[in-house]
């Protein structure tokens, strides 16, 4: 048990860092959300710098473009890329998420012409699975792909839509067969975003910010040949890309125990023992997060898959933040209400991430979606009653 | 014993609950978290006035309706129940209840008349900066004559006609009624959590001021004036916490996941039965502060601490128990959960947080139990 | 809203009061549960005492040798009783649960046979549903009732039975019909403890204390003339035993919120601003629990019925004693482990009503049936699915 | 970096697990809870010795098998697993690590072979009341030859051979090592919550003793031996937490109700998910102090002090919600989740309670913070 690199780690380690500095800035300070056009294109010439380098994809097979290097590999790469300041965004759901799909459903084509260029990040991908009325429950989606020819045509709505703004392709969920239960409809394709009758609207939300989006597709054709996986085996497909979604839920965009310290201290509350006793509960919640990973990046490194365990980080992390942020704001009593990052303490970190709280709860599984995922799925606990089991999707219940 | 509301008291209350229904429903608030040139909403704000609800517990020699704090804890449900973005609270508990409290006769005469005809909207004026307030080392000041120093944030201090103003005198507090019209004060708008109510930062420079009480010795007076306040709005809390455990209920039973209501799943099931009975905690500790209130009990201090914590922890797990019940939907800014997530953290800071009332509390507990 | 009387509650209360007086010893010191023969001869003397000044069961009719009395003057004379060292546990059950149900669904016979002598303490009852397999589900019980010329003959076990050792009468529900769905096959009867074939065995309890039972019953013969109900109805009879039950579950045998601020301030802890604000949450509870409580007599007293409601008393009290026992023992440090009236803070209260706690948060209903029963009848959300809805109960999976 | 045991510590886990569940299944652990007169479970106890498992990390110079702490935590997790009802805290992680911190080398000498041989029980001796003994003012006294004054509760006071008692020295505190076979020293046991472990309050008149470490100074040797202690009873507290999880899961898969078993309704399976969070949370906190433990890091007061807190809570949930999701037959002496509740409440409290320990964990990261 140590904490140390190997030798072999610590040379990679090196390697890595002497290619960050010499690539990109330190950073100076954690900053808001970077956006806009300007950030977009820093990004690309990021990316692409990374995969000439090659440390795009450190685990992928050299075949497809990536390293053929270890989990380890990737937990150092990111650890040392996280501290420079590295646009790298816009391209955590497509190469997360998307390509590694594409790889393992895709033809052939479908890999020479897609893998490449996301790689490089001259083109960047979303992920169009959930719907107004498909969130815990995503194959209960609606959006209908029919046979025409050669292409299907796509009409429905999909929401939550992250970067879709700014993608040039998605892998899209629908549903092509009505009349068989719900997870036997299903059928995934690759859609070009910039292909007519897709529209896409900012959502705005209860945060006020409008980082998410809505997808409308209106007689949208996508030729077969862009379909991924079998017909009606789109659930299969679907699976594995939220296989590895888990991976990359978990972390805390927002103020955590050591910001609430910083901040008890400046405001004297350091001798109020009730003060100190929540505090104690967070360093332990956040570090049981944060060496919960360690235990997993030990497993992976051991080559280990990533299991349904992932779920923890969410469960820890959402709540806890969402506590830190009340507290902070009730410590400050009345002013507390300020939302200003001019006046409120600490730039307004308490304010702005008790609004985004709510949606951390809810995004990429919800507290209670995931708890069950634990139980059955680790615990080995019965699943719910499906009444909706073996019914045609189209004889089904939807309120 | 009776611990309920008389039948004329629950009478008065469907009666406002029938108008806020229509006259304030969530897209009227939206009104003023949309615009942000609209500091509440004047049209309901006229409305209130014409029901006589401001003059509720004013007495009639003052040109109220002269009922009792009971009638007025049932408005305050109502009032918190419908989100009504208007200045009732600063006007009504604060500025209203002050002037009753400790205001000379001449002072009465002068505000509350208006105060019941709706002429005259309160802010009350303490917070300097993060934390509650020290009352013994305040650095606004008032000489007897003149106010001068900064308050910041205050409730309502934008649209507000007079403030009551804590500041030091003599080393101790006094609280100060200041027309807010008059040269010297500054108002500049402050951006808070609840934009569906308005704050400001209000700056005194050589402004005239009078006190409400004795110089340097408004300690107990504001005290009083805060537990009062403090049933008040935890009635506005348990208002606001009951209704977004209803809307959450009714979402669940008609959102469907995996074929079924998602209010049959268990999870949803218990958190929304743990939310009923925190409501419930809060009901029944709002009403033993309303009796407190209206029979100014010495069992007020305890009483109005004890409403006041339980309808924040009701307030809190309700609003933002009924976004996770909503899911995706529940983030959205056309639901409207996020305008209970808004208004509950605004309600739980507004006359002190949890905290300082939990202190107040046991403070409380102590001096009975060594009396 | 006041707490005061009316002149008739005030003239019933000063009258409760002289003959409570003139009857009963004060209460010195809230002591350990009583038992014994000897206490049990105090307890039938009292009761009789009471019956006879016409103050048991204040609210029933005078038909049945109440005092058609209010629900209010109930409360009165329960607040007066309890402030007297008056020995009335032995009658809870039979008085409150059994005789009621008799009354509802029993002969003119049954009536004339067992009221009265219920009524004056003479004969005691024990309420016997539970079975080992049978907890939450108590319709899945196993005990078998089978007809035999113009007897039923009983077999099987009943568990967690109060004051079966000391009963003469109980209430049995079994099974008549298994061949019909679980709720269906169910019938009531009276049974004589002291019959043949009737054996109460006292129950080990984790708490290391004896006070519940088993019942087992080998080939008892109970003559049809003792029916509760009709044959196969005897959930129905259930029903209306249970709903009598949730009004008196509730309260806090142990340490509340008061209890442990006398123990804070012995040790010294009032200065531990985390003691203090632990302090506000156990008296918010309990002063919650309280004036629900008031708020529930008031609606007695104008006439409503007594509803789901009621559940919300041991969710409140059963969670909180444990959390106070709790933290009345850490704050102890290692000391809080000694279990010894003679050694601990305050006569080991919090470590005995530790032991306790575990049970009360399943008596009477689990925390998780009693969060059902709120959901689904006082907020109206749908049941939990019910796979044994429709299936005879000998085809039921039960493990 | 590798944050996990080695594959030799995982075996020896395994080896450990596999004689204990032999050894030492709760029928075993019964005996002790059921008979007074029985202290500790002898054969166990002897058992173990032949193990090697109380030389562990005592070094083969003073008879023991010279492996590491990780060693040693990885024996604690089986032990607390198996709540094994033998005096191996009292005598590994006090005795032998007091004297492997703290002892003269004929002290050494004299006591750590035997203890690796199993002849040498140990006990620690420091609360003297209701609360956390203050070591700054202990009533207990030491002159340098003679002990004086009263232990309770001690754990395994009534078999041990030898007690680390905490003794005022010279305005400071003393640790003193004493044979408890002299005169002078009365034994009596005490009953506690869990008789599986047993308790005795030790009386000294004029009893002879020998420090560890200096007279008067012994509190900085105290406060780690108990960061220390903290470590490997975090170890045991998983081990526990872990197995009530286990056992509660296992039979809500197999206990029906409703037609089904009571494991495939949410309020259990988030009831028993919440339990496996937990459990991780204290798993990887104890993890990082048997990280800082074995390589004697800076970090060893925060991290012992967050593992120690997780734990007790994780254990403390998982005993209490195991007695719950067996309902009624859980509330039985026969079932064992009671062995469980027990155990839970004497680990939280025999090193210090939580609460204590969660002020030492915001002193340590105050005092990194000013460094």
């Amino acid at each position: 048990m140590d904490f140390n690199d190997t030798p072999e780690e610590a040379a990679f380690r090196a390697e890595a860092r002497a290619f960050l500095k010499a690539n990109l800035p330190e950073k100076k300070q954690a900053g808001g959300r970077e956006r806009g056009e300007e950030f977009l294109k820093r990004a690309k010439a990021w990316q692409k710098t990374k995969a000439q380098g090659g440390f795009a994809q450190i685990t992928w097979p050299k075949a497809v473009g990536g390293r053929g290097g270890t989990p380890m590999q990737q937990v150092i790469w990111n650890q040392e890329e996280s501290s420079f300041a590295a646009p790298t965004g816009p391209f955590q759901i497509g190469l997360g998420m998307c390509i590694p799909t594409v790889i393992a459903f895709g033809s052939d084509e479908h890999k020479k012409r897609y893998v490449p260029k996301a790689l490089i990040g001259e083109e960047i991908w979303c992920q169009l699975f959930s719907e107004p009325a498909a969130g815990s429950d995503v194959a209960g989606l609606k959006t209908r792909a029919v046979r025409d020819g050669d292409d299907w045509v796509i009409n429905g709505q999909k929401v939550w839509t992250t970067g879709a703004q700014f993608s040039d392709y998605g892998i899209l969920l629908t549903r092509t067969d009505p009349s068989v239960p719900k997870h036997k409809g299903l059928t995934m394709f690759i859609v070009n975003m910039k292909d007519p009758g897709v529209e896409v609207r900012p959502i705005h939300q209860a945060s006020g910010g409008r980082e998410f989006n809505e997808v409308y597709f209106t007689d949208v054709r996508i030729p077969d040949s862009d379909r991924l996986g079998e017909v009606g085996a789109g659930w299969k497909v679907a699976l594995v890309t939220l296989m590895n979604e888990r991976l990359a839920v978990g972390g805390s965009p927002g103020p955590d125990y050591d910001e609430i310290m910083k901040f008890g201290t400046e405001m004297g509350l350091m001798s109020d023992q009730a003060f100190r006793e929540k505090l104690a509960d967070w360093y332990i919640q956040a570090q049981g997060y944060k060496l919960t990973k360690f235990r997993t990046q030990t497993a992976l490194s051991r080559g280990d898959t990533p299991g349904p365990e992932n779920s923890i980080g969410k469960i820890l992390t959402a709540n806890q933040l969402q506590d830190i942020c009340n507290s902070g704001i009730e410590l400050q009593d009345h002013y507390g209400l300020i939302n200003d990052e001019e006046l409120a303490p600490m730039k307004a970190i308490f304010q702005s991430s008790f609004m985004w709280a709510p949606g951390l709860r809810i995004a990429g599984g919800t507290d209670e979606i995931l708890k069950n995922i634990i139980a059955e799925r680790v615990l080995g606990l019965p699943q719910d009653v499906r009444v909706d089991k073996d019914i045609a999707f189209d004889q089904m219940k939807s309120g | 014993m009776n611990f309920d509301f008389s039948e004329d008291q629950k009478f008065l209350g469907d009666q406002a609950r029938k108008y806020l229904s229509e006259q304030c429903t969530t897209a009227e608030v939206r009104k003023v978290l949309n615009d942000d040139g609209m500091a509440c909403h004047e049209s309901l704000w006229s409305g209130i006035a014409e029901m006589g609800w401001l003059g509720t517990a004013i007495p009639e020699e003052y040109g109220g309706l002269g009922l009792g704090m009971l009638e007025l804890c049932v408005l305050a449900e109502e009032i918190g129940r419908a989100l009504a973005p208007v200045p009732f609270s600063s006007t009504v508990y604060m500025l209203a209840e002050a002037l009753k409290l400790g205001g000379s006769e001449a002072q009465k005469q002068a505000l509350l008349p208006e105060i019941a005809a709706g002429k005259v909207i309160g802010a009350y004026a303490s917070s300097e900066g993060p934390g509650a307030p020290d009352l013994s080392a305040l650095k606004t000041t008032f000489d007897g004559n003149k106010l001068n120093g900064t308050k910041i944030p205050v409730l309502d201090g934008d649209i507000a006609t007079h403030a009551l103003v804590t500041a030091a005198e003599n080393g101790g507090v006094s609280l100060v009624l200041v027309d807010l019209n008059q040269a010297g004060v500054k108002r500049t708008v402050v951006k808070t959590l609840d934009p569906t109510r308005s704050h400001a930062e209000l700056e005194f420079t050589d402004v005239a001021g009078e006190r409400i009480g004795e110089a340097g010795q408004a300690g107990p007076l504001i005290d009083k004036l805060m537990d009062r306040a403090a049933v008040l709005v935890a009635f506005e809390q348990t208002g606001g916490a009951d209704r977004a455990v209803e809307m959450a209920t009714d979402y669940a039973k008609s959102r469907y996941a995996f074929g079924r209501p998602i209010g049959g799943y268990q999870a949803i099931k218990h958190k929304l039965a743990d939310g009923w009975v925190k409501n419930q905690v809060a009901r029944s500790n709002a009403y033993y502060g309303a009796w407190a209130l209206s029979t100014d009990a010495d069992e007020l201090p305890e009483a109005a601490a004890a409403a006041r914590v339980a309808a924040s922890e009701a307030f809190w797990f309700a609003s933002k128990e009924n976004i996770q019940t909503h899911g995706g939907m529940g983030f959205t800014w056309e639901v409207d959960c996020h305008l209970f997530y808004r208004r509950a953290k605004l309600l739980a800071v507004q006359v002190g947080s949890p905290k300082i009332w939990k202190e107040k509390l046991i403070s409380a507990l102590e001096n009975k139990a060594a009396a």
